[in-house]
């Protein structure tokens, strides 16, 4: 097996990864620097009065220029230390990695869970495609994401924590002491993400799967004899790796900055609402910061999903 | 007689159009097979052959259905049976041979896992026995490397030898029946040979029974016992061999016969003029980017000199992978050289198709080898051949619509078939809207590849008569590609053939039967299949050495490795080209050593 | 419920569930702004006086409080008090913590008050003098805000804060949670719950939730719509009525509020009665345009009430020249319920023959960039301890959060006067007057006083309301016990 | 009709009849949407009010009847308008070159921006209406919609029949537009489909943020979240909202999945 093309190409995706990074930076700087008030304001909140938000400015040198701050923010980034929060004074990196564990927890746990399951329901829908299986399955899933978040998440909570007291309604990681603790503090909230990234997963699998399934070689496999699970495992769903892992990867990146609702409901301290409070208090180092780490996790998942399609197709893989 | 291994009494196979209608393919077909007989299906393109082949396995194709009649297989009834009952007679008791082994290997699996998968599910042979047999049937279907070759993904072997992997996927449960589609259809001489005799070999040395697809009679005629002639999903006639070929009485087959035999050669027209119409000079051609010389990284066509006249026909022949479809498609401009000039008219000609006049590019059609993806599957036939006419000549509607009607009669197909979608087509009768495609453009030159490889013989000289027909009358040019030497013979006026991307010979057609040839040549007329039982066994072309991947040699000549009459210098030095008055032969050897005696 | 499997401690451990944190919690008491800030600084830090239920200053870390002139103030400190990393309550510290209002780099939410002080300069080892730039005889009760607690002299970090409170933080993670734990060396003695975790629940439905469900003990700010909930599940309500309020505000200083018939008119359409059921449940009291609440001492009686009355407001308008006119009201989720304030007063309007426009914006920026900005908008006030400062802060012509823009001389010069006033018969006429002009003239509609609720599991004891705020004014944890703890 | 089969021909019932609703809806509101109409909120379902009343005692029916409008034609416009662009960007970038690094590079540089900041500088930029609601929506989801569609694309463009145009002469327009899109509009159909779910639900999620929906009319959405607090008594308001809008995007996704041409897969 040569693998020179794979390292080559995963090396120019993360070069492309690296520009882009750049802009990103660039581009979530300059909104940041579009929104209407700044730290300043928020600190003083009802009390800023004109002198007292020049007094309050100045101590913290948001005086300067904004490509002055740009180079210092972009600068500190580089080296590993994207500075301190304007707002509490803690390092940036300091406030978001305790945060990004538990994020991370949760996003990895929701995936364990929902990919899974995801494959499993869209390889079912779309070996029996067109009957009324794969119909309820497509009602369910869209039925599911259509509800409003919240609203799947408060009702899990009253059935499960307040009515049947299974469950605890708010999910703190420090109170997890065991397997036990851990099925029973996660459960609701990957239960309420899961419900909202698995429609598309589920979707695109069902049609890569059929795809496959459309074509000659499937066809030539049912010819030999194979039963209708050997044609979907061995034959058909190799060749829809590419596109389920770009699904996967496009719903998990999600699961990052998207799941504010949950980590609000559950009282789960994660990088979404860490975001959503720096935007509030216009923390710029730190609004900055999470954004680009949000970024480079999309990259990350998304250059793995070209990656797993590559080593998935042998075409690719042998030159 | 005795009982027959198969039978299929009253078959009836319809589809369900797009739109709900039901389509009959198959109205009312009876045939029977012997154990042990080689059974042929022939009939022309779109006559339901497949359709049928795969009823003899309890399937339809998706949009299809049995919808009556009696099918048994070694004394089981397949119409009607379960899933379980087919599947345990599916790859174990009947086995296929797909139309097209490279798109019936699946791309992600290596070759030995999908060859000895028929074996491990209906559990004949544990994993290691089952290699071991299937490295003894690649050794004897000759393919080169038995040992490693199962190692490989399909995309890393050649055409021919998949379809014969295929077999060999087909034989390792020693079927009571195989089903071989079309399995040489797209292969070119020297490649079929070495399939069929390899087919023919196994089938006599296994005692296998066979339904053998095709529709070309001279590899009928190698092969089969018993021929059955199909047309519009009814069996004409079904008889012995001999019988079929030699004395036919239905109608039919006798028109499938006449139009197998030899043709005479086509008179070139008063309209040839001297004037090139399309040269291309000193083409390097590649694949996968270039290097920093601006060399390509692999390169497929390597100082390729070709010059078209007007009203001219240029017979392209080489073997599979040589780079037939890579010269058409620098011609057409979908390729750009890395090196080389394109003339057209005497003046120069973009290389780049975007930079072509929509005239020049008006000038200058292709046909497109594979049909199937050269048609949009979502653009109607009519829709699709109209686009040349409101985009060329700014044709209306209605206008376009007579026109279409009138290329569709040209290329002998029904105008009704300009409502349907290409999936609802045959192989051929894609084929053919691919050529009524471009000629709606009104061009010069045709740059056609393999546009009758799908064909059988009546509708092949047809389509060759009307190809004929528009040269004399407007003047069209052709760049002719096929591997069927027969077609060159009778079409062109001038025969290049390449090997591994360089010019082998150029010979005029009268040049082609006699005097001094570059070995290749030789090697490929004596490949083509005579309409004789029996001509397998004798031909000399049998013990050629394993064709396909051939590779371009950076120095010396590409066809050493395989040319009876090497010499050293062969190995390290550039042919030198020899001149004389009808042909350009590029070969170490001498012209007298070339000339068979 | 889910049951931790540490050990409680002894006293017991209260699990509180705020509305609000952010990772712009802190603990330094100059910049306390939320409920979160203000019950964890009220854990840890004490000031030199506190308020009692009735906004009257009662000593704490001052022992007294001395002036003869209302402007020279001697502070004598109380003796034996310790911080909570065993170092003496010192002048220096005191000093320390009052100066640092005056540095612009702090932030300080008091700023307004500290600018009073002419010089805080130490007199003695256990006093600290106090001299203002003019005579204030609140300054007992303005000591009393919490943002003047002491903290020990050249603190500048706060995420280990060290104070002389009756809890002491062991964790403090901004946004996240804070726990605390009892300081057994508390001047006033040790107090008797063992720990206190606090956290926030910003989604009204979960932290509801999470007290029906077992997993808090302690809730604050119930949305009233809820509370009928929560007491048919068996759990308490904790009703404190205070004089905080959202208010209306019309800009007086520009078109359409520049006319005097358009203010009144909007005051004559706030439909008390619907606001307190609908949108209160009952949870408010009637308020009358003007800020000083009936439960405050200097309430004057003797202003009319003004009634919902959309066809004199109709009247008013087609004086102003108004009807049919189409005018934007601005609303946000950052002042309290003016959403639905602001859609009873479009439904009345189109009664009166105005068509409001509702404008909803972020809550972030809300205060810097509508509030007070916008013709026609809406305010949220926190209980003020005194009637001087609610009027020096919102009414006066200089008030720097003068929100309707409205200029009275007179009122300027009651207010003064009353400041300096120490007859209490007279200083309650003065403030009776201002109360007449602020509901006849500004621009300013306060249509209820809010009443805060919280709601607690029975197990917690010792609750009561105090006006200064929900979860006893931010002071639950030096007073509350947990049953059977 | 016919052509669409059972579940079709459900989905096409309640894709009409949502369309009727927000067309007729404000007409035949028995209340005004901002009107207190009962004393008690949270009312149950009664004769006087047939989906009981909000929060703030208003009529249910004439809340939903008048801002199902919102979300059907807001959502449906945006998704509409983030589609065609991100459809057709797509397809050009699938074509490969300059364009689509210059494309792809850009729309993950959208993608990492957070919409929260993204909907803030929007509002204090332009101020809020329905047009700017609109507009963002789709900004929001036009990267989705371009990946897609170029993955697609992508494969497509590879086929003979796309090098059939080229060497015809086509310019690149015809050929995203009339050679490859009829490929693929089965899988950027059902792409259309979820992604309509998606926008129905940020939708409430900004007018709640006052970026254009404004009280007192409010989208299905924004109807489940503020009466939320009803949730713990199973209050009616919370019940139907969410009910109409599973099934009006249920509804269309069911029609989505058996329009013709589609129904092979
Ligand atoms: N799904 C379908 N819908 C409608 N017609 C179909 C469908 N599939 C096949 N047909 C038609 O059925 C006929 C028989 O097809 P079949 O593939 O069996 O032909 P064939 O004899 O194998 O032709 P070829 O030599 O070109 O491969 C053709 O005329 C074709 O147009
Ligand atoms: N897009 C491509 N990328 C890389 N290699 C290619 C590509 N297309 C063709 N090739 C290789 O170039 C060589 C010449 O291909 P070409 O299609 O010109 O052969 P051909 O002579 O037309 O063969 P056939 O008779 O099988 O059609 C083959 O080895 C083929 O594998
Ligand atoms: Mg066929
Ligand atoms: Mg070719």
């Amino acid at each position: 097996m040569t693998v020179p093309p794979l390292v080559s190409l995963t090396a120019r995706r993360i070069g492309a990864s690296l520009i882009t990074l750049f802009f990103v930076s660039l581009a979530v700087f300059g909104i940041a620097q579009l929104m209407e008030g700044d730290v300043a304001e928020a600190i003083l909140g009802q009390s800023a009065t004109p002198e007292a938000l020049a007094g309050l400015r100045a101590a913290m040198h948001l005086d300067q220029p904004a490509w002055a701050r740009y180079l210092d923010w972009a600068g500190g980034v580089l080296v590993g230390d994207p500075g301190r929060s304007l707002i509490t004074g803690l390092p940036v990196w300091e406030m978001i990695a305790a945060r990004l564990g538990n994020s991370l927890t949760l996003a990895g746990l929701t995936a364990l869970v929902s990919v899974p399951l995801a494959l499993l329901l869209g390889i079912v829908a779309a070996v029996k495609r067109g009957t009324a299986f794969d119909r309820a399955i497509s009602i369910a899933t869209i039925g599911v994401v259509s509800v409003p978040e919240f609203l799947i998440a408060t009702l899990a909570v009253m059935l499960f924590a307040v009515t049947l007291r299974w469950l605890p309604a708010l999910s703190s990681t420090r109170d997890v002491h065991s397997m036990w603790d851990l099925l029973r503090v996660f459960a609701l909230p990957v239960f309420s993400l899961a419900c909202f990234v698995m429609a598309q997963m589920v979707r695109m699998t069902r049609a890569a799967v059929i795809d496959a399934l459309d074509t000659s070689y499937a066809e030539a496999a049912r010819l030999k004899g194979c039963s209708p699970a050997r044609v979907v495992l061995r034959h058909a769903l190799p060749n829809a790796v590419g596109p389920i892992a770009n699904a996967i990867a496009l719903s998990l990146s999600t699961l990052l900055g998207g799941v504010i609702v949950v980590e609000i409901i559950f009282n789960y301290p994660g990088v979404a609402r860490l975001m959503v409070d720096a935007v509030a208090t216009r923390d710029l180092p730190l609004v900055q910061t999470v954004a680009i780490i949000f970024c480079i996790a999309y990259l990350l998942l998304v250059t793995t999903a070209d990656v797993v399609a590559i080593l998935a197709n042998p075409r690719l893989r042998h030159r | 007689m005795t009982a027959p291994l198969a039978r299929i009494e009253h078959l009836r196979i319809t589809a369900t159009g797009d739109d709900g209608r039901e389509i009959v393919i198959v109205p009312d077909a009876t045939l029977s097979v012997a154990p042990g007989e080689v059974l042929a299906l022939i009939g022309e393109s779109g006559s339901g052959k497949t359709t049928i082949a795969l009823s003899l396995m309890g399937y339809a194709r998706p949009g299809c259905h049995i919808a009556g009649g009696e099918i048994e297989v070694a004394g089981i009834r397949l119409d009607g049976a379960d899933a379980d009952t087919l599947r345990g007679l599916r790859g174990r008791t009947v086995a296929y041979v797909a139309q097209s082994a490279a798109a019936a290997f699946n791309p992600s699996l290596t070759i030995m896992a999908q060859v000895i998968e028929p074996a491990l599910i209906h559990g004949t042979l544990d994993r290691a026995a089952a290699e071991e047999k299937a490295k003894a049937l690649f050794r004897r279907l000759a393919l080169p490397d038995p040992d490693g070759v199962g190692a490989r993904y399909p995309h890393q072997v050649s055409g021919g030898q998949l379809q014969r992997l295929m077999a060999a996927m087909a034989l390792i449960t020693d079927p009571k029946l195989v089903i071989f589609d079309e399995p040489t259809t797209a292969l070119d001489v020297t490649t079929q040979i070495e399939v069929l005799k390899a087919f023919k070999d196994a089938v006599r040395d296994l005692g296998t029974t066979a339904v053998y697809v095709t529709h070309d009679l001279s590899v009928v005629a190698q092969i089969a016992d018993r021929i059955a002639v199909l047309r519009g999903g009814e069996v004409q006639e079904l008889g012995p061999t001999d019988q079929i070929l030699f004395a036919p009485r239905h109608d039919y087959s006798r028109a499938l016969v006449a139009a197998a035999a030899p043709r005479a050669p086509a008179v070139a027209p008063a309209l040839v003029d001297d004037r090139p119409l399309l040269e291309l000079w000193g083409v390097v051609a590649g694949y996968g980017g270039t290097n920093h010389d601006g060399t390509p990284r692999t390169r497929i066509l390597d100082g390729i000199d070709v010059s078209i006249r007007r009203g001219q026909v240029l017979g392209v022949i080489g073997e599979s992978g040589c780079g037939k479809s890579t010269l058409a498609r620098v011609a057409a401009g979908l390729h750009p050289p890395t090196a080389g000039r394109i003339l057209l008219d005497g003046r120069p000609l973009s290389p780049i198709v975007r930079r072509r006049s929509r005239d020049e590019l008006r000038r200058v059609q292709m046909v497109f080898q594979s049909a199937d993806t050269a048609l949009n599957p979502a653009v109607r036939v009519g829709a699709a051949i109209a686009r040349p006419l409101a985009f060329y000549h700014g044709l209306d509607r209605r206008s376009a619509r007579a026109e279409v009607a009138r290329l569709l009669d040209l290329v002998r197909l029904p105008a009704a078939l300009a409502g349907r979608l290409p999936g609802e087509l045959s192989g051929g009768q894609k084929q053919r809207v691919n050529l009524a495609r471009a000629l709606a453009a009104r061009p010069d030159l045709l740059l056609c590849d393999e546009v009758t490889s799908a064909l059988d013989p009546v509708v092949a000289e047809a389509v060759l008569d009307l190809l004929i027909e528009l040269r004399r009358e407007l003047g069209l040019a052709y760049m002719f590609i096929t591997h069927d030497l027969e077609i060159v013979r009778a079409i062109s006026d001038d025969v290049l053939v390449l090997y591994a991307g360089r010019v082998a010979e150029r010979v005029t057609r009268d040049g082609l039967g006699h005097g001094a040839h570059h070995p290749y040549t030789r090697l490929l007329t004596a490949s083509v299949p005579e309409l004789r039982p029996g001509w397998l066994e004798e031909t000399p072309a049998r013990d050629a050495g394993a064709a396909g991947g051939a590779r371009m040699r950076a120095q010396g000549c590409s066809f050493q490795p395989r040319c009876p009459m090497a010499i050293d210098a062969c190995a390290a030095e550039m042919p030198p080209m020899l001149i004389e008055d009808d042909r350009r032969v590029f070969c170490h050897r001498s012209v007298e050593m070339l000339t068979p005696a | 419920g889910f049951e931790p499997a540490k050990p409680e401690p002894a006293g017991g451990r209260l699990r509180v569930a705020v509305a609000v944190s952010s990772t712009a919690d802190t603990m330094d008491p100059a910049r306390q702004t939320v409920v979160t800030d203000f019950c964890r600084c009220a854990m840890v830090y004490d000031g030199l006086t506190r308020l009692d239920a009735q906004f009257r200053p009662e000593p704490a870390l001052a022992e007294a409080i001395e002036t003869a002139d209302a402007r020279d103030w001697s502070i004598r400190l109380r003796k034996g008090v310790r911080f909570h990393d065993g170092s003496p309550l010192t002048v220096a510290d005191v000093v320390y913590s009052l100066r640092r209002h005056l540095d612009p780099g702090v932030g300080s939410k008091a700023r307004v008050f500290a600018e009073q002080f002419a010089s805080v300069v130490a007199d003695g080892p256990d006093r600290v003098r106090v001299v203002l730039k003019s005579p204030n005889a609140d300054l007992p009760t303005i000591l009393g805000i919490q943002q003047f607690q002491i903290i020990r002299d050249g603190t500048r970090e706060f995420h280990r804060p060290i104070g002389t409170g009756p809890m002491r933080m062991i964790e403090f993670a901004p946004g996240v949670r804070s726990i605390a734990a009892r300081f057994d060396d508390y001047w006033r003695g040790p107090v008797r719950l063992g720990e206190v975790e606090l956290f926030a629940i910003p989604d009204d439905s979960a932290r509801i939730n999470a007290l029906l469900s077992g997993d808090v003990d302690l809730i604050h700010a119930i949305n009233p719509r809820m509370a009928r909930h929560l007491t048919g599940a068996g759990f308490e309500l904790l009703e404190t009525k205070s004089s905080g309020y959202t208010n209306l505000i019309v800009r007086v200083d520009r078109a359409p509020g520049n006319n005097p018939d358009f203010v009144a008119g909007m005051k004559l359409l706030l439909d008390r009665e619907t606001m307190r059921t609908a949108i209160f449940r009952g949870y408010a009291t009637i308020g009358n345009d003007q800020p000083i609440a009936p439960t405050n001492p200097y309430y004057d009686p003797s202003v009319p009430q003004r009634p919902f009355d959309p066809e004199r407001a109709r009247f008013h308008f087609r004086r102003a020249g108004l009807i049919g006119a189409q005018v934007p009201i601005v609303t946000s989720t950052a002042a309290d319920k003016s959403d639905d304030m602001a859609v009873l007063i479009q439904d009345a309007g189109r009664r009166a023959g105005i068509d409001f426009d509702i404008r909803r914006v972020p809550s972030d920026g809300y205060w810097t960039n509508s509030w007070m900005k916008v013709p026609l908008g809406f305010g949220n006030t926190n209980p003020r301890p005194t009637a001087d400062i609610s009027f020096t802060q919102f009414f006066a012509s200089d008030a720097a959060w003068n929100e309707s823009g409205w200029r009275n001389a007179r009122f300027d010069r009651l207010l003064v006067e009353a400041r300096g006033e120490t007859d209490e018969a007279r200083r309650k006429s003065l403030y009776g007057e201002m109360q007449h002009l602020v509901h006849d003239h500004a621009g300013v509609g306060i249509p209820l006083f809010l009443s805060l609720l919280d709601a607690h599991s029975p197990r917690v004891k010792g609750l009561r309301p105090m006006p200064q705020g929900g979860l006893m004014g931010f002071d639950f944890a030096a007073h509350v016990w947990l049953e059977g703890a | 009709m016919r052509g669409l089969g059972p579940s079709g021909r459900i989905g096409l019932v309640l894709v009409a009849l949502w369309l009727a609703v927000a067309l007729v809806g404000p007409a035949i509101a028995p209340h005004g949407v901002g009107e207190v109409v009962d004393l008690d909120v949270f009312g149950g379902i009664s004769r006087a009010f047939p989906l009981g009343t909000d929060y703030l005692g208003r009529d249910m029916l004439s809340r939903l009847l008048v801002g199902a409008r919102y979300t059907v034609f807001v959502a449906f416009v945006a998704t509409a308008i983030a589609a065609a662009t991100g459809i057709l960007l797509g397809l050009a970038a699938a074509a490969g070159g300059w364009i689509d690094v210059l494309l792809s590079r850009a729309f993950d540089i959208v993608i990492a921006i957070p919409s929260l900041m993204f909907a803030l500088v929007v509002i204090a930029a332009t101020g809020a209406s329905i047009p700017v609601l609109i507009g963002t929506l789709a900004v929001i989801y036009t990267p989705g919609a371009f990946r897609t569609a170029r993955s697609l694309a992508m494969g497509v463009m590879a086929l003979d029949f796309v090098a059939a145009a080229r060497a015809r002469g086509e310019r690149l327009p015809y050929i995203v537009v009339r050679e490859v899109l009829p490929n693929v509009t089965g899988p950027l159909a059902a792409d259309f489909g979820l992604r309509f779910v998606f926008v129905v639900l940020l939708l409430s999620g900004l007018s709640f943020l006052g970026l254009g929906v404004q009280p007192p009319q409010a989208d299905l959405g924004a109807l489940v979240r503020e009466n939320i607090a009803g949730l713990g008594f199973g209050a009616a308001a919370v019940l139907f909202p969410a009910v109409a809008i599973a099934s009006l995007t249920i509804g269309m996704n069911l029609l989505i999945d058996s329009l013709p041409g589609r129904r092979r897969r």
